[in-house]
């Protein structure tokens, strides 16, 4: 594998970490010093960020800037780092996050923040990590690291009315399913190392492996369940709007950006590849949860009452795309749900972020709490409206783009569930556009909104470059869809060699008798040589 | 010729004997005898199986078994004695502040 | 000079940047000429393409230009590129011209308003959006126009958000043009799914031989897209927000509700005629329900009193119109209806709109009355539209409606019919609502009548041109005499193939006798002078009729008086009853069944976790019996295995 | 001759045993523990341990049944022993597993080969106390060492824990 | 003449050295004016220091000494590490606790010394009567420590119940061994293994090694041999309780494999399944019992028993690897418990108080370090990277995923998934919860802080580079087998 001179993955991925400890250093009481600090050490990743962004070659779909440690060898564990098309510009978007949240979070946190601070850092490292790692067990400690500081945002500086329950409940729900994950890495390890001789968690060299039908299908359950519960899917998405709504905004905002696409960038990285045939044999199921969340997302937002929560809800039914366009294992299906993912990011993001700034200035989130704030917030109400447009798919914004990719892959699979959640389209301008109206529009009955100000300097430095970005994607996506093609096509290709391959090998293993499945069975040893 | 088996199962029966004294009796000192005759059945069935295998390790074993028994005793009856002074009883069932 | 057509989309977009991002300090009129200007010189660019196209032989005026790829992802390429043709021109000079005029009017009307800019810079995005629609080569663009007139029309109408009901409306445009939209959307997707491509040209290539004549998979198409129609030009089924649209300023109503946005279907539908051709179903379809909304929206329009309401309405029912030409493959004298339509409803709307502002914001015709006096200029242009409308030779309305219902006569007789049944009540109820306004004794509120006035020339000047192009717009298509109809040769070309597939190789538009053309000429004229000799009737000379004639049917005025409850209907069918399962599905299935779920396991647990308390009697003797239960378990396993 | 010796003793043996566990009052209790130990010490010789019988009667019969006594008296516990309370279901219930598992384990002896019983001087040529005093100096002279610091530490423990409160 | 057995002083030195520091002790005891327990402890840690190089040596040995009673391997050279480290973290953090309780005793240390010294010579037994006195030893000395706060009725309750039971076991374990005995001839574990070799054992043998199984697990403290702990752990002093919950359990876990796999070889399928069940109960019952409790010191205790259960999955997988996955575990929930239960020595006040969960409400606005450092503790109890605790579980999963145990391993995270509830808990009273009192100041004793300290970077480091522990794990079991 090529390294480059300079580790610009480590780089960018623990960058935040040292601004962590340099800031443990710091005396607690120096409030702007912490946040210049923080923001500083987020810019510098960002920098990062650009750089790597850089000597990304864009024609290539194979891991690029690899770096390679021996960590234990003597269970092949190494700290492995790589950069491809899928993954590029979710690490563009957490690095661009980086130094937004920061500043989003200027105000807004007064108390602890030091540890709030820390928190942001360590997260930002867990996130880029996850995204980087290309070792199943580097993979999975990045994932839970990055579990414990999102827990401290929401439970220290939540709301204290349930951020408790909502702490621990998605901590819970997250535990279950990674957990039951590493269990099914383990088999992975070990049904590959008796297989090939090689005991590796390195994920490049798994993807050669061929895992048997049957152990297939137990292990992408179990991954299915990591990942789906993070993205989340349809049944398995109660923990969100408590998150969400209980969490800080710049928790939310982060959370919604970042937290969920590592659940679908679980499956197109990790989960598909793997076990390619236990996938598309699953697509019939998790097409239909897909579509399910896409319009039951929808209406259930459509009746909330809580502007977070609403927001929260129609993350189910935009996420519901990106597994969809995903499971449809077609160019333009996966571009767009990638696509999409960035998408979702951008503009839930800014709609946190949205939230957050009236938030701050009114401490409601009851949609019944407002009315008529476009009089008194211009400005606000012109950015307000565009990230609702670009999150009800709007085309020329960035919405419309990645949906339709999406709606096009789908359709050309299975056309039906492509016009259900077609129609999810309508149920989103519906909810987004009656919050909007509910919020904006109408006239002041609040006395309490008469004062509200306008944006400020910094909250509209912060919601610029989404914007930006917003307008960019939905104009000329040329620049997002061309590096990730490759990768797309070669995530596609893998797929469909490795599918074949396995039907051959569980032909010819019909054939002869020998069968080496797993044994779930109590005394097991069905894996074990050395017996 | 006393068969084997014999000692054995009267040493079996005594060793239940002291089990059932440990989980039926409440008083205190006589739970730590009961104690004492399981070690006892123990050390019988230990003697028996020296004999009848001709070895000596049985006997030794018998030996550490009664210092054992010798201290644990000591130490015992020095907590009885303790717990006495603090709440004027040595019934089993009146010691359970700590539970659940 | 049409390879430059992408700067007639640019010039509005230019105009709606400056004055949305920079021109937060600039005065009105600034801002007002501005934006006005920007259209013009849209307007400038269309004409002069148009002169090229003039310019070149019939056989090869359409001109395809590529800004950029947009989207390139496997085999989908879609660019931003423009289509220039006859049919594009013309709507692109409609809607620039049209656009522009409105434009300056609205600097009158608007004067003073709080968010004087914010109306310029949505209507400059509107007007970009329009063009793009009817300036895009390919499908995925004309959706981006599609949808992006829908945005603006939802702003504007929402215009007056302090306004519950502004508000309201603007939503449910947006809604209910999402719906069609969804038809839309889909029918673009089987088409790509279909033709593995999106241009237009590209995709009427390969049509014959990707399709069969008649097949199921082309009348799926077109039905979908017409779904999309009926919703962007309020047809039956979906023409329920275009009333309520009327929320806005009268201005936005002319251009978006009358002239423009609600046309494109009709834009969309002739576009695609080659498509429709090929589905002779879908084009019965396209033209029962165009012929049906023509008549339906009509009746509602007799019984209206809210003048703005009247003319909506009548806009509906005129788009039926269009739609029927276009099911009875009549596809040039659609467009050429809806050009004239485009004259004489703008301005019949902005003339409504001067009465407006005279009568300081007063719609409801029972409170107007005699205004002619006071407003000549309105009433004068007011009139103009009325009879183009009604089609009294030699307004524009004339030509361009006889030429509809004969071809509608064409198809089948019952097609005229509905026509006829539809011409009548609209010549009816557009003298009913002149009479009601200008004539008759005033009926103004007096605090209204203290500051009655004429409106600025600024915005009578645009009155008085559109009043003159409704006069003489319909010269340039006289049906009758072949060479004459300059409009329908002009168009030809666009329409061959079509027109190709629907009357085989031999017959070609405007071939047919001349006796039944007079014939029909004379009736539809007959009918309009009929329904304004009704309307005088009963509105001049025996004031007392109408309410003869609703007491005489009390439930059937009741039942048309209110739109025949169709938004009621809509609201307890679909509004209602998915607000009320949303919250059924939050509470009884999100908060109850899987939370319900996660934390019952929670409880189980604790639950468990006190029983195992319990267990932990801290009586020696229970531990002591719990060793001895292990020991039995232990032996009893090994032992007796 | 061995038999009647043996059933003799046995009888003793497992009937004072049982008393010990029967019997309410700690005096008794003590007291038939003795004869427990003095039957068993018999047994002990029976099977030629010699020494470890002596051991039994002096150390334990000796020495840790005093102790008991002594406790006994000491805290003039012989006055309740009221507190013997109805055999519950705990009891039957604990008397029954026990019961069951000595059963298992004695369905164990029924398997055993029958092994000839060698003579004493296959165990040693000298007798039984001078081999056992030798294994325990020589094979077993690490544990006998350690057995002194466990000793040790049983003195510490009996002297600090036995002190009033400081 | 009598033959002079081989005496290979030099084998059992660390396990000497400590007895010798203890006789020290009480000579120094009788001098040293009580109040003054800084020097004893110092001699103490003297002489663990000592040990600790005395153990050197160890790593490269490979035989047996004392007429083959013990065996000197890597084995139990590694066991020493865990040993002497819990004594020393366990002597640090003591003295300022005996101070608070106001029990000026140096015989404590002597009875920890001795104790440890019992231990050594478990782990490195090769002779069921070797594991008897140095398991006799050290349990004798745990009864009197856990009893040692005069006067305190808590205490002494801990004790007797921990004698009572300790005296049961011991004699369900001797009358096991009896069995054995009559059915091997011998003791010595060879002997053992070459019996359960030759023949197939007899059901006598069967039961004997049952009751041995039993005997162990009531000192690992698995259920149902379990239900003493959290009584005894919650009245026993607070250091007494931290070195029960590792040194015990290091020991008891030591012998019981070292007995189980050198002796009981071919038999594995009887005595593992078994073991399969107890640890699957024990996982469940352990967990779900802490979910509920409000004492700190009864939650960690049922969080012991779980980890129990975790490290018997590393026996039932069984072989070197699993044996090698237990030792580590062993050595990261070493670090880990005594760091924690330092935090509760440091939070506690005078008389066991403040030991609620409820008292570390707002611990970390008070004390940030602290607090972390307990969540470090914690997320490692609870198995979350990048700690000890998490490379612990890894290597247990591991091995039993590799022995084919696929149910047990998806029980163990299931359980795992359950105890991060509990642990949370304490996370979520010290962050995220505000004190209804103003807590009074701490006094940061240094010897409970040093502990700390190691604690904590022990934690952290062998969890970020656990190449070297599993490495030097995995080369220890290698005589085992």
């Amino acid at each position: 594998m090529e390294s480059s001179s300079f580790p610009w993955l480590s780089f960018i991925v623990f960058v935040p970490l040292v601004g962590a400890l340099l800031l443990l250093f710091l005396d607690r009481r120096y409030h702007t010093l912490l946040r210049w600090v923080a923001l500083v050490t987020m810019l510098a990743d960002l920098v990062g960020g650009i750089v790597v962004y850089w000597m990304f070659d864009t024609s290539s779909g194979a891991m690029q800037l690899s770096e390679f440690h021996r960590w234990v060898p003597s269970w092949g564990i190494a700290y492995k780092l790589g950069i491809d098309g899928i993954s590029l510009f979710l690490i563009m978007l957490t690095v661009l996050l980086g130094p937004i949240v920061i500043l989003a979070s200027w105000k807004d946190i007064q108390n602890r923040v030091k540890e709030f601070l820390v928190c942001l850092l360590v997260l930002q490292t867990g996130m880029i990590g996850v995204f980087l790692s290309m070792d199943l067990f580097l993979f999975y400690v990045f994932w839970e690291v990055m579990l414990i500081p999102m827990y401290l945002l929401i439970g220290v500086w939540g709301n204290p009315a349930r951020k408790l329950y909502a702490a621990i409940k998605f901590v819970l729900y997250t535990i279950v399913g990674s957990l039951l994950m590493l269990a099914a890495i383990l088999v992975l390890y070990f049904m590959a190392g008796q297989a090939t001789g090689v005991y590796t968690f390195d994920l490049l060299k798994l993807y050669d492996f061929h895992v048997p039908l049957q152990a297939q299908f137990w292990m992408f359950l179990a991954f299915f369940l990591a990942f789906a519960i993070k993205v989340p899917m349809f049944p398995f998405h109660t923990w969100l709007p408590d998150a969400h709504t209980e969490a800080p905004t710049v928790g939310s905002v982060v959370l919604a950006a970042v937290l969920l696409k590592m659940g679908t960038y679980g499956f197109v990285r990790f989960a598909i590849p793997l076990f390619p045939n236990a996938a598309i044999d699953a697509t019939w199921w998790i097409s239909v949860l897909a579509v399910i969340g896409i319009i039951y997302g929808a209406w259930v937002a459509m009746v909330q009452v809580d502007v977070k929560r609403l927001v929260a809800f129609s993350s189910v039914s935009h996420l519901g795309f990106v597994m969809l366009g995903m499971f449809s294992f077609t160019m333009q299906g996966v571009q767009g749900s990638i696509l999409q993912m960035i998408n979702h990011g951008l503009s839930t993001g800014a709609l946190f972020l949205i939230v957050g700034i009236i938030y701050e200035r009114r401490h409601t989130r009851l949609i019944a709490d407002f009315g008529g704030i476009s009089k008194v917030m211009p400005a606000f109400a012109v950015f307000f409206m565009i990230f609702t447009l670009s999150s009800i798919g709007l085309p020329g914004l960035n919405g419309f783009v990645g949906e339709f990719l999406i709606l096009l892959g789908t359709f050309r699979v299975h056309p039906w569930y492509a016009v259900i959640a077609a129609s999810g389209v309508i149920f989103a301008a519906v909810y987004m556009l009656w919050m909007f109206q509910r919020v904006m529009f109408g006239k002041i009955t609040n006395p309490k909104n008469l004062g509200l100000k306008d944006l400020s300097a910094r909250e509209v430095v912060v919601l610029l470059p989404l914007l930006a970005f917003v307008v960019w994607i939905g104009v000329y996506p040329d620049t997002f869809l061309k590096p990730m093609e490759p990768a797309v096509k070669k995530f596609i290709e893998r797929v469909e060699t490795k599918r074949a391959a396995v039907i051959k090998i569980e032909n010819a293993r019909k054939l002869t008798v020998t069968n080496s499945g797993l044994k779930l069975t109590l005394s097991g040893r069905g894996l074990t040589t050395d017996r | 010729m006393v068969p084997l088996q014999n000692y054995l199962i009267l040493s079996a029966a005594l060793f239940t004997l002291g089990v059932i004294g440990v989980m039926v009796r409440r008083n205190l000192i006589v739970i730590l005898m009961c104690l004492e005759l399981m070690l006892n059945a123990v050390n019988l069935t230990f003697i028996a199986f020296a004999r009848y295998l001709g070895s000596m390790e049985g006997q030794i074993f018998v030996l550490f078994i009664m210092v054992v028994a010798a201290a644990e005793v000591a130490v015992g009856l020095a907590i009885a004695v303790a717990i006495f002074r603090q709440k004027g009883s040595i019934n089993i069932n009146d010691i359970n502040l700590m539970k659940w | 000079m049409s390879d430059l057509v992408w700067l007639i989309p640019l010039f509005p977009l230019i105009g709606c940047a400056l004055n949305g991002l920079i021109g937060r300090r600039w005065p009105e009129k600034i801002i007002g000429w501005i934006g006005s200007a920007a259209v013009g010189a849209s307007f400038v660019v269309a004409a002069s393409i148009f002169l090229e196209l003039l310019g070149m032989d019939p056989g090869s005026r359409s001109v395809e230009t590529n800004i950029y790829t947009w989207i390139l992802s496997g085999q989908l390429n879609v660019p931003i590129g423009f289509l220039v043709d006859p049919l594009s021109v013309v709507m692109m000079m409609v809607v620039s011209g049209v656009g522009c005029i409105i434009h300056v009017y609205s600097i009158g009307y608007m004067a003073g308003e709080v968010g004087f800019r914010r109306y310029f810079t949505y209507l400059n995005l509107f007007v970009f959006a329009m063009l793009t629609l009817v300036s895009a080569n390919n499908f995925l663009l004309m959706f981006v126009g599609w949808e992006g007139v829908g945005l603006c029309s939802y702003l504007l109408i929402g215009y007056y958000y302090e306004k519950k009901s502004a508000s309201d409306a603007g939503k449910k445009a947006f809604v209910v043009n999402r719906v069609g939209d969804f038809g839309f959307l889909i029918g673009i997707l089987l088409i790509f799914v279909t033709f593995g491509t999106l241009n237009f040209t590209g995709v009427f290539a390969a049509a014959p031989d990707k399709l069969t004549h008649g097949g199921t998979l082309v009348t799926l198409i077109t039905l979908l897209l017409f779904v999309g129609a009926t919703g962007k030009s309020a047809q039956i089924p979906l023409y329920t927000w275009l009333p309520d649209a009327m929320e806005g300023p009268t201005p936005v109503s002319a251009l978006i509700h009358a002239a423009t946005m609600v046309t494109a279907g009709v834009y969309m539908v002739s576009r695609l005629s080659l498509l429709y051709a090929m589905a002779p179903v879908s084009m019965t379809v396209v033209a029962v329900i165009g012929g049906a909304t023509a008549v339906y929206a009509a009746t509602i329009g007799i019984t209206q009193f809210d003048i703005k309401r009247v003319l909506a309405y009548s806009t509906i029912s005129q788009l039926g119109y269009m739609f029927m030409a276009c099911g009875v493959g009549a596809f040039a004298s659609g467009i050429f209806h809806l050009m004239t339509h485009a004259f004489f409803k703008a301005l019949l709307f902005m003339a409504a709109g001067s009465v407006m502002h005279a009568l300081s914001g007063e719609l409801d015709m029972r409170y107007m009355g005699g205004l002619r006096k006071k407003l000549p200029y309105t009433h004068l242009t007011y009139i103009f539209g009325t009879l183009a409308i009604a089609g009294i030779f030699p307004f524009a309305g004339f030509f361009s409606k006889d030429e509809i219902l004969f071809f509608a006569f064409e198809r089948h007789w019952a097609f005229w019919a509905l026509g006829a049944i539809a011409a009548i009540m609209t010549s009816f109820y557009m003298f009913r609502s002149v009479f009601m306004t200008f004539y008759g004794e005033s009926r103004v509120t007096p605090e209204a009548a203290k500051h009655l006035h004429e409106s600025p020339p600024i915005m009578t000047i645009p009155l008085v041109i559109l009043a003159i192009l409704s006069l003489v717009g319909g010269l340039v298509g006289i049906p009758i005499f072949a060479g004459l109809n300059r409009f329908g040769d002009f168009l030809a070309p666009v329409f061959a193939p079509a027109q190709a597939i629907l009357h085989g190789a031999h017959a070609e538009a405007g071939h047919h006798e001349i006796t039944l053309e007079l014939g029909l000429l004379a009736v539809s004229l007959a009918i309009a002078i009929g329904g304004f000799f009704l309307a005088r009737w009963m509105y001049i000379t025996d004031p007392s009729v109408p309410d003869k004639v609703i007491s005489e049917y009390p439930d059937l005025h009741e039942m048309v008086y209110h739109k025949y409850w169709v938004d009621e209907i809509y609201d307890v069918l679909f509004v209602n009853s998915i607000v009320r399962f949303s919250r059924f599905l939050w509470k009884a299935f999100d908060d109850a069944v899987i939370d319900g779920i996660v934390n019952g396991v929670a409880g189980a647990m604790r639950g468990w976790a006190r029983g195992l308390r319990r267990v932990q009697t801290g009586l020696v003797k229970d531990y002591a019996l719990s060793i001895l239960f292990g020991v039995l378990l232990v032996i009893g396993y090994l032992v007796l295995r | 001759m061995k038999e009647l010796i043996f059933y003799a003793l046995g009888a003793v043996t497992l009937a004072s045993a049982f008393l010990v566990v029967l019997l309410r009052r700690p005096l008794h209790n003590v007291l038939f523990m003795i004869l427990t130990m003095i039957g068993l010490a018999g047994l002990f010789v029976s099977l030629h341990a010699e020494f470890i019988a002596m051991v039994q009667l002096i150390v334990y019969a000796g020495a840790v049944m005093v102790l008991f006594l002594f406790v006994i008296m000491l805290l003039n516990l012989d006055q309740l022993h009221t507190q013997e309370g109805p055999r519950g279901l705990r009891w039957w219930a604990g008397a029954l597993i026990a019961v069951s598992v000595a059963g298992l384990i004695v369905l164990g002896f029924k398997y055993l080969a029958p092994r000839p019983i060698p003579p004493m001087e296959r165990i040693a040529g000298i007798n039984n106390t001078a081999l056992l005093g030798r294994e325990l100096f020589t094979t077993y002279l690490l544990p006998f060492e350690v057995a002194s610091i466990l000793l040790l530490a049983a003195i510490i423990g009996a002297v600090i824990l036995i002190r009033k409160q400081s | 003449m009598i033959p002079v057995p081989e005496v290979n002083l030099g084998g059992i030195l660390p396990a000497l050295v400590l007895c010798i520091a203890g006789l020290v002790v009480i000579g120094a005891g009788l001098f040293v004016p009580r109040g003054k327990l800084t020097y004893t402890a110092l001699i103490s840690l003297v002489g663990i220091i000592i040990a600790f190089m005395a153990n050197s040596h160890l790593r490269y040995m490979n035989q047996s000494a004392f007429a083959g009673l013990v065996v000197l391997d890597p084995y139990g050279w590694f066991l020493n590490i865990v040993i002497l480290t819990a004594v020393g973290l366990t002597i640090l953090m003591s003295v300022r606790y005996l101070a608070d309780e106001g029990m000026q005793l140096y015989e404590y240390f002597v009875l920890l010394l001795f104790a440890s010294a019992g231990m050594m010579f478990m782990v490195s037994a090769n002779h069921l009567l070797m594991i008897f006195v140095g398991l006799e030893t050290l349990s004798i000395s745990i009864y009197i420590l856990a009893g040692i706060r005069p006067g305190k009725p808590r205490s002494q309750e801990a004790a007797l119940k921990y004698l009572l039971l300790g005296g049961f076991a011991s004699g369900i374990f001797l009358y096991g061994a009896a069995l054995l005995y009559g059915s091997a001839g011998s003791l010595s574990l060879p002997v053992l293994a070459e019996y359960c070799q030759k023949w197939d054992m007899s059901l006598m043998a069967k039961a004997g090694m049952g009751l041995l199984l039993v005997g162990f697990g009531f000192k690992i403290a698995v259920v149902p041999f379990h239900m003493w702990t959290p009584d005894v752990y919650e009245g026993a002093p607070t250091p007494i309780t931290a070195y029960m919950s590792v040194g015990v359990k290091a020991a008891a876990f030591a012998a019981f494999a070292r007995v189980f796999f050198e002796s009981f070889v071919g038999v594995e399928v009887s005595w593992a399944i078994i073991l399969w069940v107890i640890a699957a109960v024990t996982m469940i019952v352990g967990n779900v019992a802490a979910l509920v409790q409000e004492n700190i010191k009864r939650m960690l205790a049922y969080s012991s028993i779980a980890h129990a259960g975790y490290i018997l999955i590393g026996m039932v997988a069984g072989r070197e690897a699993g044996v090698s996955a237990l030792l580590y575990y062993l050595l990261a929930y070493t670090f880990t418990n005594l760091g924690a239960f330092a935090v509760v020595v440091l939070v506690g006040r005078k008389g066991e108080a403040n030991v609620m969960i409820d008292d570390y409400r707002g611990l970390a606005k008070a004390h940030p370090l602290l607090a972390l450092a307990m969540a470090i503790f914690l997320f490692s109890l609870a198995g979350i990277p990048p700690t000890a605790g998490f490379v612990g579980k890894f290597s247990i999963f591991t091995a039993a995923v590799k022995a084919g145990y696929i149910w047990l391993v998806i029980i163990g995270v299931l359980t795992s998934a359950v105890s991060v509830f509990y642990y949370f808990r304490v996370v979520m009273k010290m962050y995220m919860e505000v004190p209804d009192t103003e807590p009074s100041a701490l006094q940061f004793a240094p010897g409970t802080v040093v502990a700390l300290v190691i604690a904590a970077v022990g934690v952290v480091y062998i969890g970020i580079f656990p190449t070297v522990y599993l490495n030097l794990a995995a080369e220890s079991v290698k005589t085992l087998f």
